[in-house]
């Protein structure tokens, strides 16, 4: 299962593998906000918790699809379930192999596009921990979704159509975190019900992610 | 002229690189210092901008630089798609990451002059963020060449990227101009003597800017050298795979 | 060292960040052809020993 | 309907096993939401071979499918060891990025198997291994995706048209792995349409089994809405 | 070639295919902006026209990679490229397919969007005009990225990293009508800027795209 | 390098080719960056299949896409009449979500066939005619894909692998196919390593031209840093 866990890192690693697009996109996305927005300062510190959270949930997004896809694509998931690995094992590592690749790029570049927004002070620490807490929960949460659409071509868009609702609660809870930061309170409990989330959708959606995958390979 | 198109010739480009190379890092490394250390030692300060004007020995060259870097990659980018020569595309290849952190110096430190200046390190100004998209080009550019296994594909791939993206880079700049007004300065450097800057910042300044320009030209050199070898070196690698 | 008064962080950490900048980029590029190099010579020499 | 045999003898080594390794018995398989196959039933033991014909849409690669455990049958039982077969099937497998020993390798992995120098061996791998499996040609990846096989260390082999863009040579590479695997007692379900070079093989056609999909009595098997409803 | 794009819009419609989809993002992620930003009128009021525009944008991407992908990888592209059809006109065709499947939806739907993030009422008529003249460019641009990007495994974050850039003036001239038009003001010179960028684009990117295509099938 | 043949004779209606269809002289062919074939040299008339044979991995793949015109030739001439060349290769371009008749029907209408009658005939697939292709099994869908050719209606038909998954009864058919394609004045290249059922075609065995790659003359064929750099 670790050997999953190698070889996705390899393949994201290798030439056209994607590491560290999601990152480009996040950048991207948070440039063109105010493109869209208007340049005046005021509006865009407002907005920034909530658009920072909006562009990580987005490179999340753009990525789900192929958690699957090519493996189900080339035969290697129907190997997989008759393989001597829990298909709970498979998806918990799949989830884990999109943190690394899209999560964890995304938490520590943060700070930068915080600036590009023109996000105040105080919010970082607190942009940086909700981001921490919260994105495993989208790697999770899109894992089940890309489980339950596998082998449906052009599956992209239903995919974002399953796993958007199920990404209103994170969203909201990370960015109240940076918004109570930007306004210089506490944000402990959105960031506790986060984390809260996150565990949560970590102890339990393999399973339901592995069940998916198995109705879908039938 | 026709015998120009010899240089395409990875061996003689090797050769002629080759010696050129140590003049090239000579004077870059000259007027880099000396322009830098003119500039920040020697020159006095602003009225008005305090010592901050001191930022503009790298700021402005790192800037008209990064601007330049594009155009180089476009030219060869062209000459690849019409004369098919290898050594022209791997230049272009190795511009980008060269002319990418010539964006970045200009972003960053424009951003830190920002800071005194406009009182906001990032400002949503055209000249600002026509820089920024650039260093999005550049990103992008870098990662298709990346991306793609096949040298010769990459090489077509990219240069079609830079001219597509070169068209779409100055309409975004107009847009850019007529969305917002901005803050930034003017040309400075413009050859009507009359709006020039003051000869104690315009000397050490070109100066700086030779510098810049001549480093420019020494990495893409030094670094086309590196590509070249590192596709004989994959070409090698195949061959010998597939032995 | 000239007087930078009010400003001598923003002076000091442009050029700073500027140099830096310069020294990755030449400093990568130098790494990268050393790598290169070191690996063609190495596949050249093979090839040399087994035509 | 998959239950373990049995048999009281450890099934957990790997180095002995029991007679029979996959006994069939009156199965009734579905693709999609169609029978295709009924009342199927054989059985194959330890040193046996099985090659499984029929034409085209017959029901070859769902009765493989059904047997590997991807769909569950309709109806009727399949006896045998869990976790004792290895399936490969039309698609590879393959990642391209990856060459032809890390694709082993993480197989390998995935079956808790030491060692790929065997499965490298019995395909002629060895001059390929480090090539990318998305730079091989057809025949080539095929060798690789049944060299995977190797690995897995499960007795009963699944196969569905291993051969395809195989040349002759490898084609008896091929038939000498199988042989190799049931001389070691294990067995092995073959579907294809040519000639293996397998001549102590039983054969199995699948076409009296080919659900009659217009019988009045059950046409839908186990379908709850195949009987009227309004 | 017609055939091509009856094709296309068929695939579309059938289970699976999409069609629709890019709305249902696009309705969803106007739903989420409030999340993200907080429920203020009056910051969503000026945010409005800007984030209208980033959703069609965005949608439009999600759609992207999947132009040429699936033809790509079943060896449709390769026995169209034997075929007697110009790749110029398939590239063209698949713009069109795409803006048919993606473009229009929006265009139609928009009225209802502004609705969910109170746009003022004087700029409904731009905000259906921009959306009319501005997403055949997007389409045209996206095909061009797709067709750089076909046969690259995982390419979808890499596509749109290369064409986010390229949609930064449909973006600012789009927004730009919107928002003068939610002002009350004049907004046809955007307009017709925009009109200008989708025509030039409609015009030069097909070739662009098969030169592309040709290289990639190699 | 790609020429029209200067024969007289109007190509165009496709009633009557001329008696060379396609003729190839000292072709290299390569795949990704590495030169696969050198130096090779075949024609193939009016009337006439020819059989393309060698070990997997020998370059006949390469050396189909390069008729087709899918990758450029690195030397060499290739004399056909343009858009004289069907191409079916190792993957089979059918839509899954589209029924069999809608997948030939867009073929025929993007070679501007009228008919695709014959072709349904010619595979049988009348009673598959609207079964979506995702729905067959693997020598269905291989059926669907020749049957293809038939509307291409162009005279040169450039096969890789034809017959892969087929039962015995469909290779006759594509063997009647072909046959009945030379006889009225087509051509086929076909590459294979089983038994078609052609007893007239030519074989040629691409072996002898296969690159030797570590050659010290020319070993990447054009590749500019074939030559030390230094
Ligand atoms: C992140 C912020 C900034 C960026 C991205 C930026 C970018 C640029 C660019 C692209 C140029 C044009 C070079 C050319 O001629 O091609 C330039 C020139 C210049 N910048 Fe900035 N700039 C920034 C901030 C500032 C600030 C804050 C100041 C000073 C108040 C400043 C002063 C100048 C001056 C004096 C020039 C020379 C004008 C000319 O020769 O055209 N810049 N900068
Ligand atoms: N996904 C599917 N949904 C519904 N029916 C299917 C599906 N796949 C195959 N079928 C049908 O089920 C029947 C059995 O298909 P199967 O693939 O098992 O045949 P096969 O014996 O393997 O044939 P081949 O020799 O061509 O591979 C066929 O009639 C086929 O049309
Ligand atoms: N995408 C690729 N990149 C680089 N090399 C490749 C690629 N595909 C194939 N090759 C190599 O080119 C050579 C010729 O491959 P080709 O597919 O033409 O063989 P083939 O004769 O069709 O074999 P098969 O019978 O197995 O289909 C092989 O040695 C193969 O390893
Ligand atoms: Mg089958
Ligand atoms: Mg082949």
């Amino acid at each position: 299962m670790l050997g999953l866990l190698r070889r996705d890192l390899t393949l994201a690693f290798r030439a056209g593998g994607g590491f560290g697009l999601s990152l480009a996109f996040f950048l991207i996305f948070a440039t063109l906000v105010p493109f869209g927005v208007g340049p005046e300062t005021m509006v865009l510190e407002t907005i920034a918790p909530g658009i920072l959270w909006l562009g990580a949930l987005l490179a999340c997004l753009l990525s789900l699809d192929r958690i699957f896809q090519l493996d189900w694509e080339d035969g290697t998931l129907d190997l997989l379930a008759t393989a001597p690995v829990p298909l709970e094992g498979v998806a918990a590592m799949k989830a884990l192999g999109h943190w690394i690749t899209t999560g964890l790029p995304l938490v520590l570049a943060a700070p930068v596009l915080g600036l590009l927004l023109n996000l105040p002070l105080p919010a970082y620490p607190w942009l940086l921990a909700s981001l921490a807490a919260g994105t495993p929960a989208l790697s999770a949460i899109g894992t089940f979704g890309a489980a339950l659409t596998v082998g449906i071509k052009r599956g992209g868009l239903l995919l974002s159509l399953l796993v958007l609702p199920l990404y209103v609660p994170t969203l909201i809870f990370g960015a109240l975190a940076v918004i109570r930061g930007a306004e210089g309170q506490d944000a402990t409990t959105p960031l506790i019900l986060l984390a809260g989330i996150t565990l949560g959708s970590l102890a339990t959606l393999p399973f339901a992610a592995a069940a998916a995958l198995r109705v879908n390979l039938r | 002229m026709a015998s120009l198109w010899e240089y395409a010739n990875p061996r003689k480009f090797m050769t002629v690189s080759g010696a050129l190379l140590p003049w090239v890092w000579g004077i870059a490394a000259v007027c880099l210092v000396g322009g830098l250390v003119w500039g920040f030692f020697f020159t006095p300060n602003d009225f008005r901008q305090g010592s901050t004007v001191k930022i503009i020995y790298v700021h402005v060259p790192s800037a008209i630089m990064a601007v330049n870097a594009w155009f180089m990659m476009l030219i060869t980018s062209l000459i690849w798609l019409i004369r098919r020569h290898h050594v022209s595309a791997l230049a272009a290849k190795a511009a980008a990451p060269v002319g990418m952190v010539f964006t970045l110096i200009a972003l960053l430190t424009g951003a830190i002059w920002g800071q005194p200046m406009w009182g906001t390190w990032w400002e949503w100004d055209p000249r600002l963020t026509s820089f920024l998209i650039l260093f999005l080009f550049y990103l992008g550019y870098m990662a298709l060449w990346e991306a793609v296994d096949n040298p010769d594909a990459a090489a077509d791939l990219t240069a079609v990227l830079c001219l597509v993206g070169t068209v779409f880079a100055v309409i975004s700049r107009y847009a850019l101009v007529f969305w917002n007004q901005g803050l930034h300065q003017g040309a400075t450097l413009s050859l009507d003597a009359e709006q020039n800057i003051a000869d104690v910042f315009w000397y050490p300044l070109i100066t700086a800017l030779a510098g810049f320009g001549f480093l420019f030209l020494a990495l893409v050199l030094y670094r086309t050298r590196t590509e070249i070898r590192a596709r004989r070196l994959k070409a090698l690698i195949a061959q010998e795979r597939m032995a | 060292m000239p007087d930078l008064g009010q400003y001598a962080i923003e002076v000091l950490s442009a050029y700073a960040a500027s140099i830096l900048l310069l020294l990755v980029i030449v400093i990568a590029s130098v790494w990268k052809a050393r790598r290169v190099l070191r690996r063609l010579s190495d596949v050249e020499e093979r090839r040399g020993k087994t035509p | 309907m998959r239950e373990s045999c049995h048999l009281p003898l450890d099934l957990s080594m790997g180095y002995r096993w029991p007679a029979m390794l996959l006994s069939v018995t009156d199965l009734s398989c579905a693709r999609g939401s169609a029978q295709v196959l009924a009342g199927v039933g054989f059985s194959v033991a330890e040193g046996e071979a099985l090659i499984l014909r029929g034409p085209n849409g017959a029901g070859k690669t769902t009765l493989l499918r059904t047997l590997a455990g991807l769909t569950p049958p309709l109806a009727g039982r399949i006896d045998c060891a869990p976790d004792a077969i290895a399936y490969a099937g039309h698609a590879d497998g393959l990642k391209a990025q990856l060459t032809v020993e890390e694709n082993l390798r993480f197989w390998a992995g995935a079956f808790a198997a030491r060692d790929i120098a065997p499965a490298l061996d019995a395909f002629d791998l060895h001059p390929l291994a480090d090539r990318r499996a998305g730079e091989m040609s057809a025949g080539q990846k095929r060798r690789l995706s049944l060299a995977r096989l190797l690995v897995t260390g499960r007795p009963v082999w699944c196969l569905d048209e291993p051969t395809v863009s195989l040349d002759v040579e490898n084609v008896g590479r091929f038939a000498r792995a199988v042989e190799g695997h049931i001389a070691a007692g294990g067995a092995a379900v073959i579907a294809t349409h040519i000639d293996l070079g397998l001549p102590n093989a039983r054969t199995l056609d699948v076409t009296p089994f080919m659900a009659k999909r217009l019988r009045s009595d059950d046409p839908f098997g186990g379908d709850p809405f195949a009987e009227r409803v309004g």
